[in-house]
């Protein structure tokens, strides 16, 4: 089935691709990229249609913010700030045009804490950090309360894009001024002088900032949904556990003996388990979520942990059978085994603690430390190259599919 | 570092490109190089210590499934005792603590007695799943060992802390043990308790002697170019840093690299 | 004599086990402290934490489970006990971790909290577990609420009035350091987190990986770590020499756990060298047979 | 406590403690009880996690967003209708199971190939992210060096007369005929502008402006353009509310008296204080404006004649010698000559949480530029008031200052800007023996894995054999550091039947 193996290499294929492009490509599209020295900016303006059915313009500058509403995981509306390149004509959003301290509300009008009144436009209203999605509530305010004004629920019903000023050649030539307009998914990058460029908003520039701006290769602005997409992807196959145990459970059930009650118990610790998984939900203090703790602390704890603790007998003594110097070379290894196991505990101390302060570099934990830190060192550091190497050979092979055999190809 | 700069994507270049360059010219067929691992020819010898004495083989494949590069590395090498135990009419037991593997244990094992000419010792073979518990499974295996008077044991692939139990029960077995793993925790244990121990790479290294097969052949070679320029890289950097002191600006070397 | 001594060369594995045993478990019943020298990887990141201005966070990602907790539970709670001692905040999350890691967390804030009446949403946050790393790690430097939308209380991280601590937190720039305490943590912590190398990164590990964190503690890419239970100790003397009496050490694992690990692996120590006397004595034991 | 009342309490304990046992009796046999704890304990993990990672991941990052996108589609809702793409999510996900069938496993290979592909895809970024910076430090110096630190020069400067602006992005400077202003990554030129006269004080930020005293007038410049503003006009609206922004300090007018805002004294309080020379030595006094006043002062008894602005100190010259004082402790850190008389002192900081390394740089009129230690630093062992590097720039200097870790430094005849370097480690010949040992080993242990070289000199060979000794060198702290690890666990849990256990159980017989 040639055309299986095919489809299967195509896909592995793209689905490296996005983490290697994204990885190696400049965030915007080379060539079509302006760069120079930041001079000024005009700013973009989005023409709204308020919720209240008012029109609203708003120049996008220090202060205003723009987010769409999602939903969080309870089911709550949740604001997600949105960049300005972002934003298109027809989405609903809430727009923060800006911000000041509460000093006092006179006659309608809110007074920022330096006495100045907050005019407010027609759609827009003061909200507070806890107003939730109520207008603030004056009365109940204290002064130096950091209050928004926003416009909620607002159609975008046209965007004017602004244009950025560069100089990109000599300084007090006219030739050397170029405008750069601003459109979508135009992004603007901010030099430094080391690292990746920062992406900013427009506004942000200061005059003298190396800027670079083009069109956005897009790859950055999917990198949470890549996340989302390979966390999710990875997470679905959480039954498969379930599935391949309660198999192997299944068929020892079936037979009789002595592991049927092995098996049986195998499926009422699982319905255990969803049980207190569940019950993890519920409010502290109720009953349910403290059978949930129960089962995790009491029994799952308890029990995990002395299964993995039998390791330290297994350790002793597997380390006495067999760390015998049987040649040189183990003999080695063993020298340095006591040395940095003495250099761990207080023994290293009291061994060779009398040595003085002179002799400092003779102490156990120091000279433990000293083969941890030089030669331990530079030989891990041996390993992880390997290692490294191994891992681009590794991840060549696997992403264009090039492993035959068994194993990866399907059987075919 | 968020995006690569040119130095990095130089270096990307250079280290991909070396590997596909070696894996192409393995497929045309361009016979490379790699020098014979010691522990190797035990192999051999364990083979024919395990036939005079009549038991039969262990190969347990580590605990990571086919997605694990050390896995694939096992493949090759099961596939390589099965063509020496089919010389000596050795059967081999497999054991498991994966689902996914049986079936994939269970082809290797057909296809490499089939490829010898000894298709019975296949049937006569066992991969045993034992449970889904590694460290059931690791004593689980230690009790095959004495159940099955096992003779010979090679532990291949990548390994946790239950690589111990393993060794451990092989020894008090008094079976002869090769072990071949690229993570480096468990190789102490491997060292001190088994007869011969395949390091690191040298378990890719060993897998692409034997298999001869062009993709992991080829990756082993290029990783090796890989290496050496690696090294030189290094060196020159060791040199330059001895000429100019600790970071003194002046080394553009060493600036180059530093991000 | 040698035939004597060579009876030491196969010691049943159970007298092994009860000696073991018997070391470990006796030095509990008696309360002794052990002096400690403290290494310096320890030292640099008590002295990174200690030094968080107030208007940074300390970023903790504790995947210990039941497993691990041996190490990383008087890891976890040295450090907790130091943060809520002197009032630092602190942000807990879980990476790709057993779902069960924020509730072992959440006991051990608990009991700290209550010891210095630190505040759930004012002094410390758990946000609880998330899966995707490498790739979440990025998200996380760049908008840790984006990938909390809520914290392991249910309550939405930007709820300022529930989690006020969170309220000016948003990225890398806002994390005085991470500690990841785990296993073995993961390496990429120090790639992704923060590609612009602000953010310093600590490990709290098992023993058996410390080994091979030297190398990036060298390169500067990790400021430092615990290592086991010794670096717990060690974390556990150093705030004690700097906050003295202040600091309520009811509790804590690492000190006490440090005194039954000596006389262990004392006893291996002692096993190793008796079972190469015992090979030495048993071959010259058949020398002298033969003669 | 009653008996009913303990029970009640410590069953749970009890259960807890019979698990340890029973497990542990696997020690002295295999049997029955502890294999069926490993089934319980595997059981509950496996149900537990798959209700947790439902409702912690797929719920909230799958469920919601497709059912959201589902409803946009059929025009219910406000989601994103994109949402409902993650229906194809499910499906991917749903090829996971047709491992468990022989006959459709090649399907779970498309979804097991996204997911390795996309690890294969992020491989790159990690290795790389996480192994230059191990190569770099690879680097090790193998003897002491006969070529000095040296900072790299990176671009020239125009003249400034009067200590010019350093706000960044932007260096305006003055000179005597025009003010210049460079950004300072690349040194381009942004603008120019002609002075009325020779500039008579130092440039100063005011919001979008920029203000140059040149004589009786100040000639105020646009920040963007460079074109000069008349004099007395007012200010545009579009720099209103910029004006009079002021950094954590500033300069007071002449240089014997520097006011830091925001220092926190002694005493924890955050005060304004006030450095100044008082009969040729330098005084400290603190005004609270929580107190209303009240002057604490302290004498570090520091010769000064000249003071100038470090940040967290503050630098006070005296001819050659200089003092480096921590300004909110008034504590002298560091003292030192220099070669000539400083013309300007100035700090500069390497971003650092912890060991704060802060250097001195002193620049003189014939054009010397020297680094010294402002305090002890801890990473590199080099300590206070230490001459860490010495440049020439080869004409006279007047003014420098430090941004993002370049010093710009310009005088009369114009200037340059410098790449600082970090403090260099001071190395002893301890230091250079472990960069012996650690090289040794890093190449040989590289050498010990290469595998397809078919001739190797002898040399190779006998490297390849240390490699192999190394490496168990390596694997022997390998395994010291994992009697640890194993050790915990086992502590872990008697540490759990002694306290939760025996203790309390005895203490409920005893009392």
């Amino acid at each position: 089935m040639v055309w299986r193996r095919r489809f299967i290499a195509a896909l592995t294929f793209l689905a490296g691709l996005y983490f290697l492009l994204e990885f190696i490509l400049p965030p915007t599209v080379p060539g079509s990229t302006h760069r120079g020295v930041f001079l000024e900016q005009l700013p973009t303006v989005l023409a709204l249609a308020t919720a209240d059915g008012e029109r609203l313009e708003v120049e996008v500058g220090p202060g205003v913010e723009l987010s769409m509403m999602v939903r969080d995981p309870t089911g709550k509306l949740q604001a997600k700030v949105q960049r300005t390149r972002e934003v298109s004509v027809g989405e609903t959003l809430s727009v923060r045009t800006r911000t000041f301290a509460f000093g006092s509300f006179r006659n309608g009008t809110f007074l920022d804490d330096k006495g100045g009144a907050v005019a407010l436009r027609p759609g827009e209203r003061v909200y507070s950090d806890d107003s939730g999605d109520r207008p603030a509530d004056p009365a109940q305010l204290a002064p130096g309360t950091p209050l928004r004004v926003e416009a909620r629920g607002a159609r975008v019903v046209g965007i004017r894009w602004g244009s950025l000023t560069l100089l990109d050649g000599p300084a007090g030539e006219a030739r050397s001024r170029r405008t750069v307009a601003l459109a979508p998914n135009i992004a603007v990058l901010r030099e430094k002088r080391k690292g990746t460029p920062d992406e900013i908003e427009p506004y942000e520039a200061r005059v003298g900032d190396l800027l670079a701006v083009g069109h956005t290769t897009f790859l950055r602005d999917q990198r949470d949904t890549a996340a989302q997409f390979n966390s999710v992807l990875g997470t679905l196959a959480l039954g498969m556990g379930l599935l391949s145990l309660g198999m192997v459970n299944g068929r020892k059930l079936r037979k009789r003996g002595e592991d049927r009650w092995v098996a049986v118990a195998f499926f009422v610790a699982v319905v255990l388990g969803v049980v207190a998984g569940v019950y993890k939900y519920y409010d502290p203090n109720t009953s349910e979520r403290s059978f949930s703790d129960a089962i995790v602390f009491k029994l799952i704890g308890p029990v995990g942990s002395t299964i993995f603790s039998l390791l330290a007998f297994y350790l002793a003594s597997a380390s006495y059978r067999a760390f015998r110097i049987r040649s040189a070379e183990a003999g080695l290894m063993m020298a340095t085994a006591l040395i940095v196991m003495l250099g761990q505990t207080p023994f290293g101390m009291y061994l060779t603690g009398w040595l003085g302060e002179q002799l400092k570099a003779l102490w156990l934990p120091n000279i433990a430390g000293w083969v941890l830190r030089v030669p331990n060192s530079a030989v891990v550091r041996g390993l992880i190259f390997g290692t490294m190497l191994g891992g681009i050979g590794t991840a060549l092979r696997y992403w264009l599919n090039l492993e035959k055999g068994s194993a990866m190809g399907g059987g075919d | 570092m968020d995006n690569a700069n040119w130095q990095v994507l130089l270096l990307m270049v250079v280290f991909a490109g070396l590997v596909l360059w070696k894996i192409a010219s393995a497929k045309r067929g361009q016979g490379l190089y790699i020098r014979p691992i010691p522990g190797l020819n035990a192999i051999e010898e364990a083979v024919g210590r395990s036939a005079e004495l009549g038991g039969p083989l262990l190969f347990h494949g580590g605990i990571a499934d086919f997605t694990n590069v050390q896995t694939l590395a096992a493949v090759g090498i099961l596939e390589h005792i099965c063509k020496t135990a089919a010389k000596y009419g050795n059967r081999i037991l497999v054991t498991t603590a994966m689902p996914v593997m049986v079936p994939i244990w269970e082809d290797v094992i057909k296809a490499s007695f089939a490829a010898a000419g000894r298709p019975e010792l296949a049937s006569q073979s066992e991969v045993r799943f034992i449970s889904p518990a590694g460290d059931l499974t690791a004593l689980g295996t230690t009790q095959v060992l004495v159940d099955e008077k096992v003779s010979s044991c090679f532990l291949f692939g990548a390994y946790d802390y239950t690589s111990l139990l393993y060794s451990e029960g092989g020894q008090i077995a008094g079976c002869m043990q090769i072990a071949g793993t690229s993570d480096y925790y468990q190789i102490p244990f491997f060292v001190a308790s088994c007869d011969y121990v395949v390091m690191v790479e040298e378990l890719f290294a060993c897998s692409a002697y034997l298999t001869r097969e062009p993709t992991m052949l080829g990756s082993v070679v290029g990783q090796d170019y890989g290496k050496l320029f690696l090294l030189l890289l290094i060196l020159v950097g060791v040199i330059c840093a001895t000429v100019f002191g600790p970071a003194n600006p002046l080394n553009v070397y060493e600036g180059l690299l530093r991000f | 004599m040698w035939r004597r001594l060579a009876a030491l060369d196969r010691v049943p594995r159970q007298t092994i086990y009860l000696l073991m045993f018997l070391a470990c478990g006796l030095p509990f019943f008696f309360d002794v402290r052990l002096p400690l020298y403290v290494w310096p990887e320890t030292r640099a990141v008590f002295e990174v934490t200690d030094s968080t201005p107030p208007n940074k966070v300390v970023l903790i990602c504790s995947n210990r489970v039941q497993g691990s907790q041996g190490e990383n539970w008087p890891q976890y709670e040295a450090l907790v006990s130091h943060l809520m001692l002197r009032g630092i905040k602190f942000v807990v999350i879980a990476v790709d971790s057993d779902p069960l890691a924020p509730q072992f967390s959440e006991r051990v804030n608990e009991r700290q909290a209550a010891k210095y009446g630190r505040k759930y949403g004012v002094d410390w946050v758990n946000l609880g577990m998330v899966r995707g790393a490498p790739l979440i790690m990025a998200s996380i430097g760049r908008n840790i609420k984006a990938v909390f939308p809520r914290d392991y209380r249910g309550y939405s991280t930007n709820d300022a009035q529930k989690l006020p601590i969170l309220k000016n937190i948003t990225g890398a720039a806002d994390f005085q350091i991470l500690w990841a305490i785990e296993y073995q943590p993961s390496l990429d912590w120090m790639v992704w987190l923060d590609p612009a190398g602000r953010v310093p990164v600590a490990f709290g590990s098992a023993g058996i990986v410390t080994t091979s964190w030297y190398p990036y503690i060298s390169s500067g890419q990790m400021k430092g770590m615990m290592a086991g239970i010794r670096g717990a100790a060690e974390y556990e003397t150093l705030v004690r020499s700097k906050y003295g009496r202040a600091y309520d050490e009811e509790g804590l694992r690492g000190g006490r756990l440090l005194v039954p690990l000596a006389f262990g692996h004392l006893v291996i120590i002692s096993f190793i060298l008796l079972g190469n006397l015992g090979m030495i004595a048993k071959r010259r034991a058949a020398k002298e047979g033969r003669r | 406590m009653s008996w009913s009342e303990y029970w009640s309490s410590s069953w749970a304990v009890w259960l807890g403690a019979f698990c340890v046992l029973a497990i542990y009796s696997y020690l002295f046999r295999d049997n029955p009880v502890y294999r069926l704890m490993m089934q319980i304990f595997i059981g509950i993990n496996v149900g537990y996690a798959v209700v947790v990672q439902w409702k912690d991941i797929l719920y909230p990052l799958w469920w919601l967003p497709m059912m959201d996108g589902i409803d946009a589609l059929l025009g219910r809702g406000q989601g994103s209708p994109y949402g409902a793409l993650w229906v194809l999510v499910g499906v991917l996900g749903l090829l996971w199971y047709f491992q468990l069938s022989r006959r459709y496993l090649w399907l779970s290979r498309v979804v097991i190939g996204i997911t390795v592909g996309i690890g294969a895809g992020f491989t790159f970024k990690s290795l790389f992210g996480q192994n230059i910076p191990q190569v770099v430090d690879s680097f090790r110096p193998l003897g002491p060096s006969a070529i000095a630190v040296q900072p790299r020069r990176l671009f020239a400067l125009p003249q400034s007369v009067v200590p010019p602006l350093l706000d960044e992005p932007l260096l305006v400077l003055a000179g005597e005929r025009e003010a210049v202003a460079v950004e300072t990554l690349e040194g381009r030129e942004v603008w120019r502008c002609p002075l009325p006269s020779r500039p008579s004080g130092r440039v100063r930020e005011q919001g979008a402006f920029v203000e140059i005293p040149c004589g009786t007038e100040t000639v105020r410049i646009d920040r963007r353009t460079g074109s000069r503003l008349p004099a007395g006009a007012p200010i545009p609206p579009y720099a209103a509310g910029q004006v009079g922004a002021e950094a954590g300090w500033h300069l007071g007018e002449g240089r014997d008296r520097l006011v830091k805002a925001g220092v926190a004294a002694p005493d924890g309080r955050e005060a304004t204080v006030v450095f100044s020379v008082v009969d040729g030595r330098l005084a400290a006094s603190r005004w609270d404006a929580s107190t209303g006043g009240g002057f604490w002062s302290t004498d570090p008894g520091v010769p000064a004649r000249e003071l100038f602005d470090g940040g967290r100190f503050v630098l006070a010259a005296d001819g050659r010698s200089v003092a480096v004082v921590d300004a909110s402790l008034g504590v002298v850190t560091a003292r030192f000559e220099t070669a000539e008389t400083p013309a300007w002192l100035t700090v500069a900081r390497m971003a650092d949480p912890v060991h704060d390394q802060a250097t001195v740089l002193a620049i003189s009129a014939d054009g010397t530029i020297e680094a010294f230690c402002a305090t002890d630093h801890k990473v590199s062992r080099q300590p206070a008031g230490r001459l860490l590097w010495k440049a020439e720039a080869g004409r006279p200097l007047a003014w420098g200052g430090t941004a993002g870790g370049v010093l710009f430094a310009v005088g009369p005849d114009g200037g340059s800007s410098y790449e600082l370097p970090n403090v260099p480690k001071a190395l002893g010949a301890s230091d250079y023996w472990d960069n012996w040992v650690f090289v040794v080993t890093l190449v040989s242990v590289m050498t010990y894995f290469f595998f397809s070289f078919r001739r190797e000199p002898p040399v190779v060979t006998g490297v390849r054999r240390l490699g192999r000794w190394l490496l168990m060198l390596g694997f022997g702290a390998f395994f010291g550091n994992t009697v640890m690890s194993r050790m915990s666990f086992l502590l872990d849990r008697l540490m759990f039947l002694v306290d939760d256990w025996i203790k309390p159980f005895f203490h409920q017989i005893f009392g």
